[in-house]
């Protein structure tokens, strides 16, 4: 297991996806599931521990190394990143076809009220939504979901991990922003 | 943005940097009004929401009809609420809930939407590595392995669209699609037999579409010659012919 | 400088080149030279000491962390086993057998208007594009269509769950000389 943590680390930092424990079990050839499950526990500890500039995330059915978000500020000005944010318009489309999926372009246009064309093409060139198939109606309309890259960019583990859906009676008073 | 668009003659606003929708209208006449989502006193709304509609036309922001299908409905249900029909013992439903119903759901999602994008976001609050040291790491990919989203191969298309002209694409449709993979069904049919009868070929294909379309992939297989087509002359059977 | 660390590190983290000491301190905006050299000294000496998966390397006159020579083996394995992704030439090409199929290769080449004898071997070796029969044309060439792998690769159903022009139109694809 010593010997495991920097050769796991090694092969977290040379990836540019998320990891899986069947990816790096697949790469060691030896190695079994659990102790590979508890140099990740071990390495996220030290991480958190020793204060590093990065963490281990579990995300997208995997795991990936990220820069800590306290330290977005610098990042970004490295990077020098456009804010290339989501509109919130393509945010609501977005959370649309995460909650709703399968679902349609007129379903999402009946929940939000407008024409949705533009955000969805947004969403599918962002590579955050992808056409599943096809419904068996008069037409036959494109059935839109969620991709990887959607749980990747918003840092979540898998679909069941996406918050449930408010209660509004539960919110009470606490009213979304709108854009006055 | 009052004071903007009246100091600006011909200056034109687009709605959606007002309110993205109809409902977004609504929610926020709910809410400046502080009132209960399930008792919305309608008639205000409804007098509010059109005022906001004469405002907004006032100043020449384009009201798209969205806006006003929604002004329908409000004052339908004020229409249905001025109705002494419906008192005490109703079976008929609060009217309002025509418009409480949606606009929950659309605070639910617009709940869930800020939720999203209060996360960690990659490439703007957190940061992966990139593809590191990919020369040096790189020797021969796998093989067997491909990666690609299905929004890269339209992608992919598109970019031939814009160099080829039109006509080429024309005919993409639909149902030549359905031939096309139709097609493929057939050779993994005839794949391994030498030949087959014709009848064998609509086994399972039960619709009158199905069938029709298993006969233009048959034509199609013909012309460009992947199958060859024969009747035996004495039995009058018709078989079909791989390669 | 201790909180100068975990920010020097999530730099370096981030970076895809080498960073030099002035590319550091025009990130942080303050920060000495002086201070940025004994961070960088100070998170060579973590790394080399707790044995970690990478290390930070002296390269073209700046810094950059690179996976440990000892476990280059590893992260090479990794990339194997990571799939491979096509060259735009080897999309353009597996595009056009997919619209347009059952298809000759002078077809392909008459719409690409380049040579496709590689990629369609490429395409055909992977296992996405398979020969439909030959065509009775002098020379007898060859037919190709998509396979079966095409479609799980996609995620697709079925060649009818493909979008077709119709689909981008309606989400506001701006299509040129537009005839469908």
């Amino acid at each position: 297991m010593d010997s495991l943590k920097p050769i796991i680390e090694s092969l977290l930092f040379a990836s540019d996806t998320p990891l899986t424990v069947d990816n790096i079990r697949a790469v060691l050839e030896t190695g079994d599931r659990r102790s590979i499950r508890a140099a990740l526990e071990s390495l996220a500890r030290d991480y958190d521990t020793q204060k590093r500039g990065f963490f281990l995330s579990e995300v997208a059915g995997g795991y990936q190394l990220r820069t800590r978000p306290e330290y977005r500020q610098w990042a970004r000005r490295l990077k020098k990143t456009k804010p290339a944010r989501l509109s919130r318009a393509a945010m609501e489309t977005l959370a649309i076809v995460a909650y709703k999926q399968p679902v349609l372009r007129s379903d999402i246009e009946h929940l939000r009220g407008v024409d949705c064309g533009g955000t969805l093409r947004t969403l599918l060139e962002r590579g955050v939504v992808r056409v599943l198939g096809r419904k068996d109606l008069p037409g036959r309309p494109l059935v839109y979901g969620t991709s990887k890259r959607f749980l990747e960019m918003f840092d979540l583990k898998d679909l069941n991990n996406l918050p449930t859906l408010k209660d509004l009676q539960e919110i009470g008073e606490a009213w979304p922003n709108d854009s006055t | 943005m009052e004071q903007e668009a009246q100091g600006h003659a011909g200056y034109r606003v687009h709605v959606e940097e007002v309110f993205e929708g109809p409902m977004d209208l609504l929610v926020h006449l709910v809410k400046k009004n502080e009132v209960d989502l399930y008792d919305i006193p309608i008639a205000v709304i409804a007098s509010q929401y059109m005022d906001y509609l004469k405002m907004m036309k006032g100043l020449n922001i384009d009201v798209a009809g969205d806006f006003l299908v929604l002004a329908a409905t409000l004052a339908h249900i004020k229409s249905r609420m001025l109705l002494p029909c419906c008192e005490e013992d109703q079976d008929e439903e609060d009217p309002r809930m025509e418009i409480v119903r949606p606009l929950e759901e659309y605070l639910r999602l617009k709940y869930a939407a800020e939720d999203l994008s209060l996360r960690n976001q990659l490439d703007w609050d957190v940061f992966a590595r990139g593809a590191p040291e990919i020369a040096e790491l790189s020797e021969e990919p796998s093989e067997d392995l491909v990666q690609v989203s299905l929004f890269e191969l339209i992608d992919a298309f598109k970019r031939i669209v814009r160099r080829v002209s039109a006509e080429e694409f024309f005919h993409i449709t639909v149902d030549t699609i359905s031939v096309k993979s139709r097609i493929g069904e057939i050779v993994d049919f005839l794949e391994g037999r030498d030949s087959v009868t014709f009848e064998a070929l609509f086994e399972g294909q039960v619709t009158k579409g199905q069938i029709i379309v298993t006969f233009l992939a048959i034509l199609e297989m013909a012309k460009s010659q992947v199958i060859r087509i024969m009747q035996h002359r004495a039995s009058g059977v018709i078989r079909v012919f791989y390669g």
